[in-house]
Order: structure tokens, then sequence, then C-alpha cells
């Protein structure tokens, strides 16, 4: 599952237009939605056993796979949802705390590392059963293992040097248990959490077959063999409508099974009688609703047609109307940051930005708190650093629990004069080049203005807002900021990481974090975003001391190496921090129980309950 | 006689707006029987007149005096009112049959539509029926089939039929006639004037005709009723008129209309008048062999506009192209000036071929030539001034003192100079088709091609500018192929005469020959087609004709 | 009859032929082609790399569009990209309600504005036709978006008698089954055509007021009632059809905006949401069965008129 | 030999020298809904180029601590915007860009659909054929499709607009043109001056276009009414011009999201204006068709 950055805009604003008849009525009410922290909302009564509880989707979140190993363009959220309530990977996280797995949603026991974190051995559960009756084995995740690499490059997760590269060799120790041996030391949490979660048991015995009708063999051992069973696989994985019927995915070990599956996206879980494991469904059945606009979930959502949905951007005047009618109104945090990388490789810009005092006269221009109570109607969180702030972990380093760089314009202007710009016309130019405590900084030439170009994704009222409001505060220090705004793809495709020769370098700053840009796994590590040879730190950001903390937070055991880095990264500034929106501000009936908002999107819903 | 008028019309005075009056103190009688024919060119108010009869005249008009239908004052009428005199007392049959004619109904409909909105409890079958013995009635065969067919599918003079079959179908006492025939080639006409003096002398209705052709007077009427600049200046019995013309303004109209006699061929005052014929002295001005010009009709299928037609015009000669509309004259005359490409056989322009020249030559070729067309009002651009128009052969051919030829050209066709700054549409039209004339010798052209020149201009005009145009010709000795459907027209100014039916050619020879000694039986039919405006040599003609 | 059609659909298929063309070739220019739409931003070259090679994207454009072209003529619109579906079934899953929303409005419209585009033809110039020509002047000036909100305002809130949202019913009889639901979208969708139609209608009233078969009419003694609504009506109609061929594409675009404002699961929500993903085959499918719809649309104006105008008919022949 | 009245030379009437081009004034001023659309032309213009002097406000910062304001607090007569912008400066600076985009496309749409209107109708033959096949393609494929293509492969500023949907619009009044010129090729002062020797050009230039004039104009002013919605609608789809420019589509889609919060004033003043401005050009459009005399079509 791929719990990165979301690619789908869940409420393209045009077709959130409409409200819905009566809320003028509730136009005076507080807009405040946050606050209410995740937890039980089941307000007393007792739990009962079986019922069917209906959830909503988002737009264009269409689930369209089912098979553990996703192929590029099948890793939406909710593929990733539906697949682990039948197909049990290794490991669940489920956002109660983040520092380790759920182990009773997974489908083996705790990881044991050697002690030079050169080796992992992993024990499988031993209530697990297929639905043939077989036992789920370590087999089962040997068979998943060949597949994959035997096919990397068509797993959508793959990365070069990650699994299943970082593999040395896996071995399979007895029926219940496998060893894998790592190319170097890493982390322990950083590998649980970012690695074997993407690892998932399939039944060898009745999958490992090269063509429909073919016979079980142990095809997988060799590449060829693997291959073709792969592809036979995936074949059969590309038939949406089937499901529901196709034996092989009857073949289930999680604690529900695939009832219905639309092809407009609509979905039931049925509980899966023959699960063996202790964590089985309270309920009969989960319907995953899709829907074409949020506006139509709004409307369903007031008719009381879904159990557990969501408030539209636009709609959370209508919170209180919502929560008349039997919702409780909660905000799903992501666990994700929200920032505007510098291009540190920009031939303009570039060593502008290198100066550390010019990042903190920007991040100090940004008023994170009225953006995220004014423009965000409350629905983000400040953020000061490369560690998700909500919610609070033990990850989050001292400099980032509290905002490093007040929101405080004259002394972002004192920074910028201090350091040898004048304001001319408006816009501050450098009259002191050079690398000395007063001087502009290196490489920055007498008579550079500050003159920054800003791409940003276009469709979103609050981000257009919240961009505005920054050209608005930079101006009043001297930044003259131009920006451009262009839907998310583009965005994305017209700011690479690039070489300041390039011709493709010509963009300064980028936004694509209208649904937060950057969702962590479940150990907010940078190595992906700010390590200097990374493959998203798309602005080119280079610094010694943080490639050693990125390192560190990746491959030693230390228990601080997180919050170090968390620390160090929230003071230098490799991007601008801005608020981060939440995932979604969640309405469920006050009668659904057992409900966790999972920050990494994730879904437990074996552990949902109605109540009396 | 003495039984009272069908249509009495006692001082009729129809203004529009405020200022103009259209009919100032109009008093017409026709008694039941009786044809009486209402002449005038345009703007005499002829029409207006009769539009008032049946109330249909715009509501901007304001109409005083008295027109009584069988003893009714129709002007005292309302809405409801009207509208029963209308189609059942009193039917009219208007000038152009196909837009008259609802497009979209059948024939049929439309004749049992004017039945059924008289007599309520006409069944519909019995409307049908009715209408095909109407359909009989004015000459239409196939009756039964052609009340299935839509306007479109029926020739001019169907429709004219139709229409008649329409008007008399409730049987009125009055008929009016307002230009029904001046839309027609001259056999049709000849025909449908034949049917409404038939249908006067089978149910006795009292016609009015309305028309500006002196030839269909003398044709049809008994009476005749000459009106000018909205009063009526001479009533009189139509041997009358013709012999003994009383008003200046009636004199001056029947001289201006061109005859077809022997002898009425214009004096030329040339010196080197060729034999006709001997156009192979020197180069022929145009020649052209076996011409073909097809288009592509319905169907995708080829039709033949001009079929294998040869014709020698000489140089400095008037060579005058008759025919019926649709027998491809005009099309001959735009093929000799390369307008047109022919499918096959040559044009030859001033002894070079045409169909092979392209560009300058092309061009050098057609500074030679030049054309006039029919209709000044389309063939002069709307949003040039009358100097740039006469000046735009000047300016494509590069041509500098364009001033002084401007003023010039101008005054040859009788012209202020001081037109040069106005419009064409703030001209009358004898005044356009003078200015089509200048721009048609400003290049001092060998030869001009005259498209019906004359053909949309009152009779009075026409005379003037035939007048002009044959004085020019002498003048300036260019040749000239004289298209036109006018038979006087042809013998007044042709030295030959070339017949067309049909895309072929069907005879040619000198004027006298053709006009007066036709060889063919279809120049024959044509010739006595032709009115004649003389009361009895019409006579005389018709019963010719009749008995061809 | 026969050969009017043959050239008619030669003509088609050309016009569909270009469309494929220019559709192909815009799509093609968009920067970073869909695969960066599709795999989401944290995917890796390597990762679009392959797809594109999957997809083809990687050969020469010539070469892609013939296997575009060829796939169309064996009748595969390809598959959609995110849907895991071929794009054919999902056209067809949203074309009829789609039809239904157009069909309905343009019925409505045509139903308001033939009466009264006849009716303002026959009193031009009056107070009246000033008036209603403002009306209709408003009408077409108001953004769809804009009338759906107000129409929602007075019609489901001030007066709470419509629903806001269209039925949502996956089959046409449920659609139906909740008409009330269907009356906003319809009424959004008509009120900007009757606009067009009604000036259409009292331009061609006016024309044909002033032509000769009227006057004959009169003086048939026909009342002005059946000069207008029969004779004249009859002839005004020909345009209107020969219009409404051409108007499948502006009441499509019309039908995207109201399916977005009234979330009514047609063929704009789904053209909508593939544009925000990428997703190419849907694009691509949805814009050719719009062109070859419009291509019919206007080759059945063509038939029409020659029902109501017998001399096109006679030119057909 | 005709004995006919010698006709003496024809003086030139004593009437005043009125043109085509002035006769069509005439006419248009006598049309009350054109001279109505006119002056509200007119006063939008003024609104809109001058209103700023005389009410100049800060349209670039913003004002957090002054969003959603009510009209008349704090000096904003129609309040402020989810920004704290004042909403009757931004009303202006957004008609500016409205005016701007709506004008230039509508006449860059004329422009280009005027010259291969007429080369296609004047020209004739298989070229003909071929340019009305592209314009019918061009015809079949939704406007919105072409409009959401293009704004990702341009950046939406005013130029691009300008471009894009006078690239996108131009293809009615083609077919218009080449109907008028299809009719205007085969006149008589056409003919007549293609048989004096004169070229493809003059004919083209001298003759055609001048009198295709009038349904060029009319058309117009139809195209400019069109493309001013067409920009609401771009906006409303979010491909408009980026913030902190605006236009008045682009302000009412962002106001009609705060439907529900009560903030009339976001959503009617800019809905007003489009409606009014796209009005005054029909009605324009209208008096001009109507002088003109062009047989009515289209609309």
């Amino acid at each position: 599952m791929n719990r990165s950055l979301r690619p789908s805009l869940r409420a393209a604003r045009p077709l959130a237009v409409l409200g819905v008849a009566a809320t003028l009525l509730a136009a005076g009410c507080s807009s405040g939605g946050s606050g209410t922290a995740p937890g039980d909302p089941a307000n007393g009564g007792t739990p009962q056993q079986g019922g069917s509880v209906t959830f909503a989707m988002p737009p264009n979140a269409t689930p369209n796979w089912i098979f553990p190993i996703a192929t590029p363009g099948h890793t939406q959220a909710y593929n990733g949802t539906i697949r682990q309530q039948v197909f049990l990977p290794l490991y669940v996280y489920d956002g109660t705390d983040t520092s380790k797995p759920d182990v009773k949603a997974g489908a083996a026991e705790l990881p044991k590392y050697s002690e030079d974190g050169k080796s992992v051995t992993i024990t499988m559960k031993d209530d697990l059963t297929w639905a043939n009756g077989e036992k789920v084995t370590a087999r089962d995740v040997e068979f998943w293992f060949n597949l994959i690499k035997a096919n990397k490059e068509k797993w959508a997760t793959y990365n070069e040097g990650q699994f299943p590269d970082n593999i040395a060799k896996f071995t399979l120790v007895d029926d219940k248990t496998f060893t894998m041996d790592l190319t170097q030391a890493y982390n322990p949490d950083w590998f649980t959490a970012n690695q074997l979660t993407r690892m998932s048991p399939m039944p060898q015995k009745a999958w490992d077959i090269q063509e429909a009708g073919g016979q079980v063999g142990d095809y997988d051992r060799t590449p060829e063999g693997a291959k073709k069973v792969f592809d036979y696989l995936i074949g059969e994985a590309g038939k949406l409508s089937e499901y529901a019927t196709n034996p092989l995915w009857k073949v289930a070990d999680g604690p529900f099974t695939i009832k219905e599956f639309t092809t407009t996206g609509q979905v039931t879980l049925a509980k899966n009688p023959k699960y063996t494991g202790e964590d089985a469904a309270h309920l009969d059945t989960v319907t995953l609703k899709p829907f074409t606009s949020a506006q139509a979930e709004l409307n369903v959502l007031r008719s009381g047609g879904v159990d557990y949905g969501y408030l539209p951007a636009l709609a959370l005047s209508q919170q209180k109307t919502i929560e008349s009618m039997g919702y409780k109104v909660e905000p799903w945090d992501g666990w994700a940051i929200t920032y505007i990388p510098y291009n540190f490789n920009n031939p303009e810009m570039g060593p502008v930005f290198k100066q550390l005092y010019i990042r903190q006269a920007v991040q100090m221009s940004v008023d994170q708190d009225t953006i995220a109570r004014v423009i965000w109607h409350d629905q983000a969180t400040p953020g000061y650093g490369p560690v998700p702030q909500v919610p609070p972990g033990s990850y989050l380093g001292e400099k980032q629990k509290t905002n490093p760089y007040l929101f405080d314009l004259d002394k972002a202007k004192a920074l910028l004069t201090s350091h040898g710009w004048e304001i001319q016309n408006g816009v501050a130019t450098c009259t002191r080049p050079g690398g000395g405590d007063d001087q502009c900084g290196e490489g920055v030439e007498q008579g550079t203005q500050l003159k920054f170009q800003l791409l940003t994704e276009s469709g979103s009222t609050e981000t257009d807002n919240t961009m505005q409001e920054l050209q608005s505060s930079l101006s009043k220090i001297g930044i003259a900021l131009s920006i451009k705004s262009e839907p998310l793809n583009s965005v994305l495709d017209h700011s690479p990481v690039c070489k300041p020769e390039e011709a493709a370098c010509s963009w300064q700053l980028s936004f694509f974090g209208t649904q937060g840009s950057w969702y962590y796994p479940a150990y907010p590590s940078g190595e992906d975003i700010f390590a200097g040879d990374a493959g998203t730190n798309l602005g080119s950001y280079s610094d010694p001391k943080a490639d050693e903390l990125v390192k560190a937070s990746t491959s030693s055991t230390s228990p601080t190496a997180m919050q170090d880095y968390s620390s160090y990264l929230a003071e230098n500034l490799p991007v601008i921090w801005m608020p981060n929106p939440a995932y979604q501000v969640s309405a469920i009936k006050k009668t659904l129980g057992g409900v966790v908002q999972d920050p990494m999107a994730g879904m437990t819903p074996q552990r949902w309950y109605l109540v009396k | 006689m003495t039984e009272s008028p069908a249509l009495a019309i006692k001082d009729l005075r129809v203004t529009f707006g405020d200022t103009v009056r259209a009919v100032d103190g109009v008093s017409v009688e026709v008694r039941p029987g009786e044809i009486v024919a209402v002449v005038g060119e345009s703007g005499s108010g002829k029409s207006v007149t009769s539009m008032s009869t049946l109330g249909l005249l715009p509501p901007t008009a304001e109409v005083s005096g008295v027109i009584q239908v069988g003893g009714v004052d129709v002007t005292a009428l309302d809405g409801a009112g009207l509208r029963a005199i209308r189609g059942a007392e009193v039917a009219m049959v208007f000038q152009e049959p196909m837009t008259a004619l609802n497009p979209a109904f059948t024939v049929g409909w439309q004749v049992a539509e004017a039945l059924r909105l008289h007599f309520a409890d006409m069944s519909k079958k019995r409307a049908y029926e009715r209408a095909a013995e109407l359909l009989e009635m004015v000459g239409i065969q196939d009756a039964k089939r052609r009340l299935g067919q839509f306007p479109h599918e029926l020739s001019g003079g169907l429709r004219q039929r139709v229409m008649i079959a329409m008007a008399i179908a409730c049987e009125p006492k009055v008929l009016i006639a307002d230009e029904a025939t001046t839309a027609l080639d001259v056999t049709v006409q000849a025909e449908i004037l034949d049917l409404l003096r038939d249908l006067r002398a089978e149910l006795g209705m009292a016609i009015l005709v309305i028309t500006h052709n002196m030839g269909v007077v003398a044709d049809i009427a008994d009476r005749v009723v000459v009106m000018y600049q909205g009063k009526v200046v001479e009533q009189a019995t139509v041997e009358d008129l013709f012999a003994r013309p009383q008003a200046e303004y009636t004199r001056r109209l029947l001289t201006s209309v061109p005859r077809l006699e022997r002898g009425a061929h214009r004096a030329r005052a040339r010196t080197a008048l060729r034999e006709p014929g001997q156009a192979a002295a020197g180069t022929p001005a145009l020649a052209l062999s076996d011409l073909v010009v097809e288009f592509r009709g319905e169907r995708g299928s080829k039709v033949r506009a001009v079929d294998e037609v040869s014709l020698t015009i000489g140089a400095g000669e008037v060579v005058g192209l008759v025919g019926e509309s649709g027998s491809g004259k005009s099309t001959v005359g735009r093929t000799a000036i390369g307008l047109i490409k022919p499918a096959s056989g040559s044009v030859r322009l001033l002894g070079e071929s045409l169909t092979g020249a392209k560009g300058r030559d092309l061009r050098r070729l057609r500074r030679r030539c030049s054309i006039v067309f029919q209709d000044p009002a389309s063939s002069l651009d709307p949003r040039m001034t009358v100097g740039d128009c006469i000046a735009e052969p000047l300016i494509i051919n590069k041509i500098g003192d364009r001033d002084d030829r401007v003023a010039a050209l101008l005054k040859s066709v009788r012209l202020d100079p001081s037109v040069r700054a106005r419009y064409p549409h703030e001209l009358s039209g004898g005044q356009r088709q003078r200015i089509g004339i200048a721009r048609a010798i400003a290049l001092d052209p060998e030869l001009v091609i005259a498209d019906e020149p004359t053909s949309a201009l009152d009779v009075s005009v026409q005379a003037t500018v035939l007048d002009l145009f044959l004085e020019l010709q002498d003048r300036l000795g260019f040749a000239c192929l004289f298209i036109t459907h006018d038979l006087a027209v042809v013998g007044l100014v042709a030295d030959r005469v070339a017949v067309m039916n049909s895309g072929r050619l069907v005879e040619e020879g000198p004027r006298e020959e053709v006009l007066f000694d036709p060889r063919e039986d279809y120049t024959r039919r044509l010739v006595a087609s032709a009115p004649v405006p003389d009361p009895a040599a019409q006579r005389e003609r018709r019963a010719q004709r009749l008995s061809l | 009859m026969t050969r009017f059609l043959a050239k008619r659909i030669g003509q088609a298929l050309v016009v569909v032929a270009l469309v494929t063309v220019i559709v192909f070739l815009l799509l093609h220019t968009v920067p970073g082609g869909p695969a960066r739409g599709i795999l989401g931003p944290q995917a890796t070259a390597a990762a679009i790399a392959a797809f594109n090679h999957e997809h083809g994207f990687d050969r020469s454009l010539p070469e892609q569009y013939w296997m575009y072209v060829s796939g169309l003529l064996h009748g595969d619109l390809g598959a959609s990209y995110t849907l895991n579906q071929s794009v054919s079934s999902l056209i067809e899953q949203r074309i009829p309600k789609t039809l239904v929303l157009t069909g309905l409005s343009t019925l409505v419209a045509l139903l308001v504005a033939i009466p009264l585009g006849v009716w303002q033809g026959r009193r031009r110039k009056g107070l009246t036709d000033y008036f209603i020509t403002t009306l209709v002047f408003i009408g077409y000036a108001t953004p769809v978006f804009f009338l759906a909100l107000i129409l929602v305002i007075v019609f489901a809130e001030k007066i709470p008698i419509l629903p806001v949202q269209a039925p949502q019913a996956e089959t046409l009889a449920g659609l139906f089954a909740d008409s009330r639901g269907l009356v906003l979208p319809i009424l959004a969708g008509a009120i900007a055509s009757v606009a067009v139609f009604s000036r259409y209608m009292r331009s061609a009233v006016l024309d044909n007021l002033a032509e000769d078969y009227v006057r004959t009419a009169r003086a048939k003694g026909a009342s002005e009632r059946r000069v207008v609504w029969l004779h004249i009506m009859r002839n005004s109609l020909t345009p209107i059809v020969a219009m409404l061929g051409y108007q499948l594409p502006v009441l499509f675009s019309g039908a995207l905006v109201i399916e977005s404002v009234f979330n009514y699961p047609g063929m704009g929500l789904l053209f909508w949401n593939a544009a925000q993903t990428s997703d190419y085959p849907i694009l691509l499918g949805a814009v050719l069965v719009i062109a070859v719809a419009t291509v019919i649309g206007s080759l059945i104006a063509d038939i029409l008129q020659a029902f109501i105008d017998p001399r096109v008919r006679g030119a057909i022949k | 030999m005709t004995a006919s009245v010698p006709s003496p030379v024809v003086a030139a009437q004593p009437a005043p020298v009125v043109g085509p081009y002035r006769r069509m004034v005439r006419l248009f001023f006598a049309n009350r809904l054109a001279v109505t659309g006119l002056v509200l032309l007119a006063l939008l213009l003024l609104f809109c180029f001058v209103g700023p002097l005389v009410h100049p406000t800060d349209q670039i910062h913003t004002q957090l601590a002054d969003a959603n304001l009510a009209p008349g607090v704090k000096g904003h007569p129609l309040g402020t915007d989810d920004v704290g912008r004042d909403v009757l400066g931004r009303l202006m600076v957004g008609g500016q860009t409205s005016l701007e985009i709506g004008i230039a496309a509508g006449l860059l749409a004329t422009l280009i659909g005027t010259v291969w209107g007429a080369v296609a109708g004047y020209t004739g033959g298989w070229l003909d054929a071929i340019m009305m096949r592209v314009v019918d393609a061009g015809i079949a494929i939704p406007a919105l499709f072409l409009l959401l293509v293009s704004a990702t492969i341009f950046r939406p500023t005013v130029t691009t607009q300008i471009l894009i949907i006078g690239c996108v619009s131009w293809l009615v009044p083609a077919r218009l043109v080449r109907a008028e010129a299809l009719s205007l090729r085969s006149r008589d002062f056409v003919q007549a001056m293609m048989a004096m020797g004169g070229s493809h050009r003059r004919a083209v230039f001298r003759h055609i276009i001048p009198n295709a004039i009038g349904t060029v104009v009319v058309n117009a002013t139809f195209q400019v009414a069109d493309a001013i919605l067409l920009v609401a609608y771009v906006s409303f789809l979010g491909l408009g011009v980026a913030p902190p420019a605006t236009d008045w589509g682009a302000m009412l889609s962002n106001g009609i999201s705060y439907t529900y919060d009560g903030y009339w004033w976001l959503i009617f003043p800019a809905g007003i204006a489009i409606i009014l401005v796209v009005s005054a050009f029909n009605c324009i459009g209208d008096g001009l068709r109507d002088s003109f005399e062009v047989r009515l079509q289209g609309r």
C-alpha cells in the first residue's frame, strides 16, 4: 500500500460547489472541527455482534485492485485498505502508536533483529489459516518474495536500493520462521515500518500456478517460473468484475472476504467465517461506497445514508447540523507534512536560497496560525519540521515541538537589511555582496533582487488563498513572489530534481500540498525527501549534517536519531514549512464504535462495532 | 353592362407614415365578366391599390376612401369580416409563384385549405376532390398526382396555375392578378393569359389585372386604368387607349415600349457597317465553337447547360441572344468572358484563345472585354461609391488620370459627375444601369457582353437606357453579345439574332429573318407568344398562335 | 437519398478521423504525459518509464496513433488507466444518463422556446418583445453554475419543494423513480437553451413573416393565428432543427457543468474525473463518442429537415 | 427606331449624402435595446477602468484579519473577500481581466474565423471541403475539453487565455463568413470585377470582406459575449488566471463556495456583473444585426 503522497485531488473545487438546503441556519456556527481526540466515539452502550456499516470513500479514490502485489496505477489508498482485510500483510500499523506495529492485525509475530542490525528473523503467527484450510506459513512469504524479486520492475512500490534489493538472502528456517540477511545495518524501527509492512504472505499452495487450470508447483523458485506465475496472477487480478467470484481470491486469511466489487467502485466486505485469528470482525458487512463528488457524499451523509463519512472543506460550517443528526465530527489528521521546496540548484536564486538567513526570513513571514485558522478553517495544523506535528509522538524533536521561527515580519526584514539588502522599489536588492556576516552571502551578486517564482497547485481555494497570503506578507519584507498555478501533475512535472545547467531547473519554489505534501509510512524518516541523494529531494537540498542525521535515522539503532533529525531540519529549513491540512474531517455515526482514525490513512474495520 | 360593379374603388388614398402618399385618390370599377387592367411603372401605386382591396397592407398604411366588394365596404370591416371576404369574394394571384406558395405544404393541401377556410363543413376528402377538379379546371393534367406534390416540384407555369386554382377555389366575384405573368416566360405567359380569359368566360368573374406590360394589357384587358405616381392619369377602353392616348404620360409610355415590328430597328449612323453575316471580315470579336458547359446537377449527374453552341460575332457587330429562362443564354455570355469554364469546345476572344489562357494573359484579354449585368443593384458593390465602381477597371489595369476619366465616363452616360460620391442604393435603377454601362466602357472595350441589361427596368427607363447603349455602341464601335428574353428589344438592337432553347442554339441568322420569318417551330412559337402593345394586332397574333 | 447518405457519411468519417487526430495530438502535447497523473508524484523515473513503455508512450507519435486507430477499427476504445475497465463499458454505463438529462432539458427548452420565439416574432418591437428579449438575454448571460445556485436557493431552500441532488440510481428506471430530483438539473439545462432556441425561432419567424406565401395565406382568408402557427411555424422549424445537430457538443459542455453541480453521474462527470486523473483513454473515448454523436446528430438533423422542409427533401433525393 | 423622349443629363438629386455605414449607425441608434446595451457597456467600462481611480483599494496584499467582512464594515462598500480584500475594488480589477480577455479573444476568434471562412468560401472546391471538415471536426469537439487540455499545456495568464479562447471559438464565425463568401463570390459585382481582369486578392479584400463585414461585426459582438462567458466557465473549472489576478468568473465561482456562510456579497456582485456585460454585448449585437440587415442567422 502506498501511503506516501496522495495523488488524487480529493475534492476538486468545482465539484463541491453547492451546499444543501437549510444550511444557512448553520452559518453562524463555529467552523472549528478539530480538537476532538480520536478515540472511542461510542458514548457508552453495549457493543453488538453483527450488523452492517457503510463507509464513504472520497471522489476519485475508486478501488481497483486486491492482489497483494500492486502494479503501477493500482496504488489508491483504498486498495490497500481492502486488501489488508482479505490478505493479511506481515505487519500493520494502526496509528495509535507509530513506534510499533499492531501485531493483532498482521500475519506475523514481532520481528527479531540481530545485534548488528544486519539480519531479521520473523515467525508467522500460529493460528492463521487460509480459507482452503492450509496454515499460513513462511513458505507463503517466500512465495511473495520470489515473485517480487523476479518482477520488481512491475511492482508499484519498488525503489531501487530498497526492498527487495536490500535483502541479501532469504532463508526458510522452518515452517513458520524465516530469516532475511540485509545488505547493511538498518534502524529496526525504520525497517519494520517502512520495508516489512510491504510484505504479505500469499497462499502458495493455491496460487503457485503458471496458467489457468494449471497444476500447483514450486515454480516461483526459478526466476522464469516466478515471472510466469506473476503474469498469470496479474492477469487474473486485472479482472475487476471477478473479484467477488474468482476462486483464487477466495483463498483469504483476513477477517473479511470480498462480497461485492462493482465496476463503479462499490465494495462490500463480508465477515470471513473461516478466519482463525484473534482479530475477527464484529460486523457482518462493511460497504465502501464511492462518490463522484464530495458534495454528493455530503448529501448522502445528510440523509443518513452512510455511517462513516466526511465533511467537505466547504461544508465545515455545517458541523452542528451534522452532529444533530447523530454523527460525531472529528478531523482525521494525516501522518504527513506540507512544505514548499526551495530549488537550491536554480541558477538564479539557488545561491540566495542557500543562505540560511534568507530561509529564516521567509519562514518568519509565514503566518501559519492565521493561515490555518482563517484560510483552512482550522482544518490544518501548523507544521514546523520534517516530522508530522500531530499526533505528537516520540519522533518529534525538541526544536520542532514549538515554532522556532515565529511569525514576525519586522524581524524577518531586519534579517535581510542586516545582511546588506536594501529595499528598492519595494524589492530587496543586494548592496553588499560577499561572504561576511553582514553581507549577502556567498554566490549572491551585487544587485540581485529577491524576486521568487512559485509554482502552485491549482484547483483549491484554500491553496490559492494561502499562496496569496504568502505573497502578500513576503512583499512586506521586500520579497516579490510571482505565482503560477497549474494542475498538480504539471506542478510536479515542472519541478523535477535537476542540475543547474538543465533547462528544467528554472523552477524556484513549488507547492503541491493541498492534500498534504508528503504522507509518511509509520516511521517518518527523511531518506526519500531530505537526503542529498534522495529521489524526491526535489530542491536538491544538500547538507552534510542533515545527510548524516537521515542516515542515522534509518541505519543506527539510536532511539534519539529521529529527534535529532527533526530538530536539525526544523532549524535548518530545507523547505518552507507550511500548515498541514487534515486528511479528512470525518463524520461518524454515534452508534458506530471501535473506530480509530489512523493518521496513516489505514483502517481496521474488523474492530468496528455497532452499539445499541 | 349595367349591373353594379363587382369591385368598386372610390377615392382611395393610402399613405405610409406621414409623408409618403402611395395612392392618391384612385377610383376604379370592375364589373362582373370584365377584365380591367391597371397599368403603371414601379412606384405608380398599382400594387398598393390591389393590396388594399383585401386589407393586406401593413399596419403602417393609412387607408381612406371606399372599397366596395359586392356592395360591402371592405375598409370598414374588422378582421373576421375581412377574412370572410378574402378568398371567398375577392381572390388574388401574385407575381412570384415560387415564393407565393408555402414551400412546406403540398399543393393539394394549400388548395384544399382555401376551400376549407370558407366552407367549414367541407370534409377533408371532399376538399381534396374539389382541389383536383380545380387543378383540372386550370389546365393541369394528372391533377390527382399533382395534389401530393410540393411547390418546388412544379414548374413556374404550373405553380401559377396552382395559384389561380387556389384563387378561384371559392368562386370569388373578383380575381385580382397582380403582375401574375411577369415572372414567367413569354410562352407560359401567353398560356396563363389564355387561362384567365377562359375563366372569365366560364365563371363570369370580374378580373383586375395589375401589370406594367403594355403587351399584356393589349392582350387581355377590356378597359385600362393608367396610373402614375399614385394617381389615375387615364381610364379608357383598351382600343381607345392604344389608338388615342389622351394623357401625356400614356403617350410617353406607349412610345417607350419597344415593338417587334419590321423596320423598328435603329438607324445606324456607322460608316463601316458590314453586311450581316460577314463576320469573317477581320478577326471576329468572339468565336464560340462547339461550346459545352456542364453543371453538377442533383444526384451528382451532370446537366448540360450549354450544348454544343457555336456562334461568331464580328467586330462591331451586335448579336442578340434570345431564349427563355433556363435556356442557357446567360451561361453562354459568362462563358464567353471566361467566368465559367466550358467542359469542351473553345472560346476565342478577339482572335486569341480564352479557354487556355491563364493569369496575365487572361487578364490582358479580359481588359479588352466587359460585361453589363441585368440587375444593376447587384452588379455594383453596395459598399463602394459610384466613382469607385467606375474607377475599378482603371485601378485594376493601373490606368492613371482616373478622376477625369470617371467624370468623362459619367458624362458619356449622361450623368452628372457629382454622382460619383454617391452610393448605388441612393440612385434609381436607370441611373445604376448607366453606371454599369459606364464601367463597362471604361476601358474602351472591343467586346461587351450585355446580359439582360434592361430587363429589370421600367419601360420608359428601358427606352432611354437602350438609346444610350446604342448611341455608345455606335460611337465606340464595340462588338456586343446582347442577351435578352425580350424579342422586341432584340429587334431593336441586334444585327443578327440567335435563339437558344434548353442549351441548344435553335436558330441563328439576320434579324429580319429570325424574327419575322423564323424557320424553326420553337422560334415561331416564341415570336408568336410575345404580346404586342396593340390590341388589334395582338388579337390577330393570338388567333395565329392558337392555330399553330 | 442513398447518394446523399453516402456522401454525408463519407464527410462524417473524415470529420471523425480529424477529431481523432486533433484530440490525439492535443493530449500528447500535454507535458509529461499521463504517467505522472496515474502513478502519483512519488513514482520513480523507472516506474514512469515502465508505464510509458507499457502503454506505448515511448514510441513515435504516428506509431502510437496507428495503435490507437487500429484498436478503434476493432471497436476497442482502450481501457481506463485508473478504473480497470474498458472505456466502452464505462461510456455505456454513463451515456444513457447524460442522454436523459440533455434530451429532457432540450425537449423542455424547445417546448418553451418555440412558442416564445414565434410569439415574439409576431410582436416584434412591442413592449412585451423587449421584455422577453431582456429576460432571454439575462437567461443566456447567466453562467449555468450561477443559475443552478439560484435555482437551488429558490426551489430547494427558500421554498423547499425540490431536492438539490439528482437521483443517484444506477439504472434509468431508478432515475425516473426519483423524478423530482431531475427537475432542477433539467431546468438549469433548459433555461440556457431556451435563450438560444427562442432567438433562433424569433429570427426565423421574422424572416418568414416577410415571405410571399404569408400574404397568399392571408389573401385566402386564413386567420392571423393560422398564418403564424401553421404556415410560418412549419417553415421556421427548419433552422432550429439544423442547429440542433450542431448543438450537441454545446449541450454536452453544459451537461458537464450541470452534472458536476447536481452530482449527476453521467458522461460529464466521467469526463471531468478523467481529466483530473489524466486518464487519457477515457478522455479520448468520450470526445470521440461526442464527436460521433455530433456528426450523427447533424446527419439526423438533415434528415429531419427534409421531413419539415420538402425543398430540402427534394435536394437530397 | 424608338422615338423616345430625349433624356437630359440626369442631375444628381439633392439628397443628403449618406453612405451605407452611416445609415447603419442611424438604424442602430434607433434601436432601443442596442442603445441600452451600449450605455450599459460604457458604464461597465467606466466602472472597471476609471473606477479604481475613484475608489482606490489594495488588491495586492491580503488582510486575513479582515476576511469576509460584511458590506459597509470598515469602509468596504461591498465588504471583503475571504482573504480580506475590498470586494468593490476587486470587482473593478476582475472586470478589467474579464473584459480584456473577452474582447481580445472575441476579436481574435472573429479574425481567424473571417480569414478562414473567406478563403474557404471564396476558393471553393477541394480546399473549401478540407477547410470546412476541419471546422466540423472542431465543432464536434466540446470546447470545454479543448480548454481543459489547453490549460494544462499553457499556464493561464491573460495572454494565454486570450489565445486559447480565441483559438477555440473561431469555428462559428468561420462558418458564417464562409457562407457569406460563398454567396458573395457569385454575386454580379464580383463577377464583373473578375471579368475586368481583377485579381483574387482584390475580390477578397475589396469586395468580399467589406460586404461580409456586417456578418463579421455582428458575430464579433456575440463572440465577445460568449468569450466573457467562457472565461467564467474556465475559471469555474479552476483553470482561470492565477491569483492574485482575478476575473469575474473566478470571483463568482469562489464566492459560490461561501453560499451557505451567507456571504452574499462574494457571489452576487460578480454574478450580476457577468450577466450585465454579456447581456450588453448581446443587445449591441442584436441592434447591429438589425441595422446591418444581415439575414438573421445564428442565435
